[in-house]
């Protein structure tokens, strides 16, 4: 974990609103793992009181990573202005990660809007070490979709579903993932990341299935390194902090509310 | 030679005068990743209660215009945990340790401060009467000044450790709290607490902490902190402890200027893990510029 | 249907529920040059005293973090030429004037509402217990329930001019006060008034206000006055007037949502001087696309 | 007076930490007067509460302005970041500018700092109306120092006096100007824009020797329109707003702490 600045190599709007931002950063690309996040300072001379936390996209070897963001508010807006060769400041790599165990035969990796991110670099892992895998990815309309463009990955393993069906099933990730599970055989493990409500139904379907699912959990955070008490979650054993004992959990752990 | 940032507060001797605020350092470890904590003036621990403590719902946080609200709602793991855990590993370091003392009955100040003061590694005890958070954080004892005084008085007989009083800005008579305090035999005075605060999120109409309120904290603050810290050191004899928006330096040097002795940073560690470093460092580069000898020779010289 | 704005506080008609901020405004001739003054929901002039005050040394302001110090000192012409001058001016615009009166003994005070009261173009008194800056400001009646509650009660007698009383910032109790005006009479409250501030130049060792303290406004303090706003608007039963670091529609719209019933703009006036009709516009706007008939609809609907 | 949105035609660093600022607003520059100010929001997004004054430095033809600024603080820095193409949100012209009567005959300007901005405005004026002018500029030392260079005048009426000497007199422009006084003929009147007790010192010097003297006062400003009273000064005709009834003020005028 190291508080650094790290150099813009590339800033790409990959759809409305969404951009990729691709650091040069050895130490922290070097150990990161997938699911793990960086908490960055947006906007100039401290602006903004708190950092923002975003998930790793894709490791780029040991030099350099990428994060996927979505404009949401005043520190996304601030953070898209951000130009190639300008300077970030980074916290890193933070987080438990993704976990993979060797045991698993077929995974289903479910994204809701820009929960895409952090499943991008779970993939290439998962690919790497030859695990099979489907991507499902929800999104408003084709305009918000990010491209799942792993070099490599067989494109028809992606499916999209969006709200006005302008790309791929027309209704919610969580309608295809059920539809998904008629059509193929039952995965060992899920891993989802997106707005809680569709965790929260992921989760449901999962256990109703009897399939280990892997979420990663949002809270708004202050300190992002679990000294502020901000990022709290209930869980069967008791309540955690989403920014070091998560933001990864199994999904059977969490206590919904 | 080389400019002193020594300071002694109520007994409690310190390298230097930066503290942590309480509950935005965690129990240190988290922070020991990035600074090396025996270079701290003081630690101040998260509020500890007799019980463990869950605190509030989320979202707990939200940032506002130069500032930030929290609703953390005194979540701790009770005073014997907090001993057995978080008192193992901070006395490992050269710092002195401040915990920060919450409660909801007089009765339960006093039985944390005695467990307290049964430990051999703690400095201080810094007692909280003004978390707007929660029932059980004290405010009603920071609101006005014969509680805060009574209140005073049964933990002062409860512990032999020197007694900071942290006070809340909520009030309209923060001399008159702080004599009070002195009075029943406080040895140092902090603030400020957070300031009552709230925001809401019109899309939703719905507040933006599950708590509706919450304490406001960061720069945004610090003028009111500034004004306090002025007013509460010619008010009293005990040295005061300020904080409230320190981002840096030049901040940390506003509060010794109005009064304070030390200094103590909070919201800015969460933006900064390493500010408390630079601000030690730019205090005596400052001293050094300035041809000083002594931070002491900056406390409460302000030009008025 | 066009959404409505309108708003009948204490009896004065609004068009809308917007209003400018005592002492931020000028006499409104300053802004006329930027906007039309009879689109406002209502003008709040600068504080009038019996006698012409001279204020305080400069300087009188200073930028702090997403706000501002102000010592201005309640500089004004008096009662008498502010009639003559400001008055007859304003009363040109067809909209409701409220007089923003201050003084340092009730009888001051008693005395200015009674000579406004003569004038038959003035729709409302603003009583301003809660100026910062000077003795003669009041902050002495704001702070403690029985001042307030008895300044009220007098000048209540003196005029038939719907009465609003404006609340400081800096107390603990901020819903006892506005109960005890309430009482006393008081047909609307506003708050808040700028909260007890400083800052100082280390460089010269010397405070930025030439006053030492000041008050603080604009978006820093927007999270404390959204929380006293929504506390008094639960205890009382008259309306509530909403200010502090309301820089955009957005932001009024949470004065609403937490209990007000109008809102008055400051510090903001500076920076963008036609932010007053932007916020009007964003409020119909607002409406709009939420489908409500009526601001009314948006008062005190904070889901909690 | 208006509140209009100015196109950034030019930045130029002139001196160290000085920068000039071409504007094209022609509803300002059309009616500016030699000694009005603008007031200027320093940063994006409303990112300072309150805007910062620049007196106009310079007048382009009925289109453009230029003004002219040091770096001191927060607001200046950021105005320095500013991009040819930026947009500027301005308020002006503002304050009353000064009064050159048609009697004048023979006029001394007296800068110091960066107290030089308005007087090249006034130089322009005066050389159009074909009024003799001295110029002495103040400041710290060559780097700091503004190059006064008007077309066509006559550069051997600028005179510079430095701290340190490495241009022109070394010394203080009060020393250069009772020199100047001594060597030369009395001017009718001067007018002057520097620090504050520069100013008092080039006052008392000027009733001493009876000669007329306007001078461009600074005070912290919020509305910059006479609404907020915190500009204010002492004058024998009372308490004066230095945004509405200056800056320019007679200096027989003022009551000096
Ligand atoms: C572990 C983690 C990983 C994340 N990874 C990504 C990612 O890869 N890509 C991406 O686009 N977004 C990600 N997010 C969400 C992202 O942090 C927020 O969208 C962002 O903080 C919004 O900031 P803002 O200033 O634009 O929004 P504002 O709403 O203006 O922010 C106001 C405050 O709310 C907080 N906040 C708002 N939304 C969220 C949220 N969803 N989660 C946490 N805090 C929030 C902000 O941090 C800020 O303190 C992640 C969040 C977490 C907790
Ligand atoms: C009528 C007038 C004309 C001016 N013309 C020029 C000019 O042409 N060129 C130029 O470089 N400067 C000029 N100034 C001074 C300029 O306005 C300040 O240097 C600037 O406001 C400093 O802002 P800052 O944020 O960098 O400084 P900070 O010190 O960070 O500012 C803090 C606050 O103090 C105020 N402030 C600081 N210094 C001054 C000052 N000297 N006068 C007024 N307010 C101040 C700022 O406006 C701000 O509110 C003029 C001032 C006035 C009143
Ligand atoms: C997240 C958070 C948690 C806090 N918890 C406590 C606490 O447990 N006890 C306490 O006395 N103060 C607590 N405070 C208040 C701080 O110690 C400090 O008084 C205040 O934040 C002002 O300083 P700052 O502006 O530097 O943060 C907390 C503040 C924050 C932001
Ligand atoms: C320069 C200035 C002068 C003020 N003068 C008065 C005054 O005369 N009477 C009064 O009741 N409030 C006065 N106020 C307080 C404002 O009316 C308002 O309550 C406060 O500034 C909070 O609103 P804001 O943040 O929108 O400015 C003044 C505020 C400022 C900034
Ligand atoms: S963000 Fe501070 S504990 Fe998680
Ligand atoms: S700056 Fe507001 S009156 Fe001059």
């Amino acid at each position: 974990m190291v508080h650094i600045k790290a150099k813009v190599l590339a800033k790409i709007e990959v759809a409305i609103d969404i951009y990729k931002l691709r650091l040069s950063c050895p130490k922290i690309a070097a150990s990161v793992l997938p699911g793990q996040f960086v908490h960055v300072e947006c906007g100039k001379d401290r602006e903004f009181i708190l950092r923002r936390p975003f998930s790793v996209h894709r490791r780029l070897g040991g030099n350099a990573f990428e994060i996927l963001f979505q404009v949401v508010g005043k520190g996304t807006r601030a953070l898209a202005e951000i130009e190639k060769g300008d300077i970030l400041d980074v916290i890193g790599p933070l987080g438990n990660g993704f976990e993979v165990s060797d045991t698993v035969k077929n995974t289903l990796l479910i994204a809701g809007g820009i929960g895409v991110a952090p499943l991008m670099f779970l993939a290439e892992k998962l690919f790497a070490g030859k695990i099979p895998f489907d991507v499902l990815i929800g999104c408003a309309n084709c305009k918000k979709a990010v491209p799942f463009d792993l070099q490599n990955i067989i494109k028809d393993r992606v499916f999209f579903a969006t709200d006005d069906g302008s790309l791929g099933f027309k209704g919610t990730v969580t309608e295809l993932f059920l539809n998904h599970l008629k059509k193929n055989e039952k995965p060992d493990v899920i891993y989802t990341c997106g707005p809680k409500a569709m965790l929260k139904q992921v989760a449901l379907i999962a256990e109703k299935h009897g399939i280990a699912c892997f979420l990663s959990l949002e809270e708004r955070m202050a300190c992002g390194i679990g000294a502020c008490l901000s990022c709290v979650c209930k869980t069967k054993s008791g309540q955690k902090r989403v920014c070091v004992d998560g933001p990864i959990f199994d999904a059977s752990e969490i206590i919904w509310e | 030679m080389k400019p002193s940032l020594e300071v002694n507060i109520a007994g409690i001797k310190m390298k230097n005068p930066v503290m942590t605020a309480s509950g935005t350092f965690g129990s240190g470890l988290e922070y020991s990743n990035f600074i090396d904590l025996s270079k701290l003036g003081a630690i101040v621990t998260k509020g500890v209660s007799l019980k463990e403590q869950q605190g509030n719902l989320t979202p707990r946080i939200y940032e506002t215009p130069c500032g930030m609200l929290n609703s953390i709602g005194l979540q701790n793991k009770g005073v014997e945990k907090f001993i057995l855990e978080d008192m193992a590993f901070l006395k490992e370091f050269n710092v002195p340790i401040i915990v920060n003392v919450a409660g909801s009955a007089i009765e339960e100040y006093v039985e944390v401060a005695q467990r307290l003061s049964e430990e051999d590694c703690i400095s201080a005890l810094e007692l909280n009467i003004s978390c707007p958070n929660v029932k059980a954080g004290g405010l009603v004892f920071g609101s006005d000044v014969d509680s805060a005084a009574k209140l005073t008085t049964f933990v002062r007989k409860a512990t032999k450790l020197p007694l900071i009083v942290k006070l809340s800005p909520n009030v309209g008579n923060i001399e008159t709290i702080a004599k009070g305090v002195e009075e029943a035999g406080a040895d140092a005075i902090s603030l400020i607490n957070t300031l009552i605060g709230c925001a809401i999120d019109v899309d939703s109409f719905k507040p933006q902490l599950a708590n509706v309120i919450g304490g406001l904290s960061g720069p945004a603050v610090r003028p009111v902190a500034i004004a306090m810290v002025w007013r509460v050191s010619k008010a009293v004899g005990i040295p005061v402890i300020g904080m409230g928006g320190i981002m840096n330096c030049r901040d940390a040097l506003e509060f010794f200027l109005a009064g304070a002795s030390a200094v103590a940073v909070g919201t800015a560690n969460f933006i900064n893990p390493e500010v408390t470093m630079e601000i030690i460092d730019g205090l005596a580069e400052f001293l050094r510029i300035n041809k000083l000898n002594s931070i002491l020779e900056v406390v409460g010289k302000l030009k008025v």
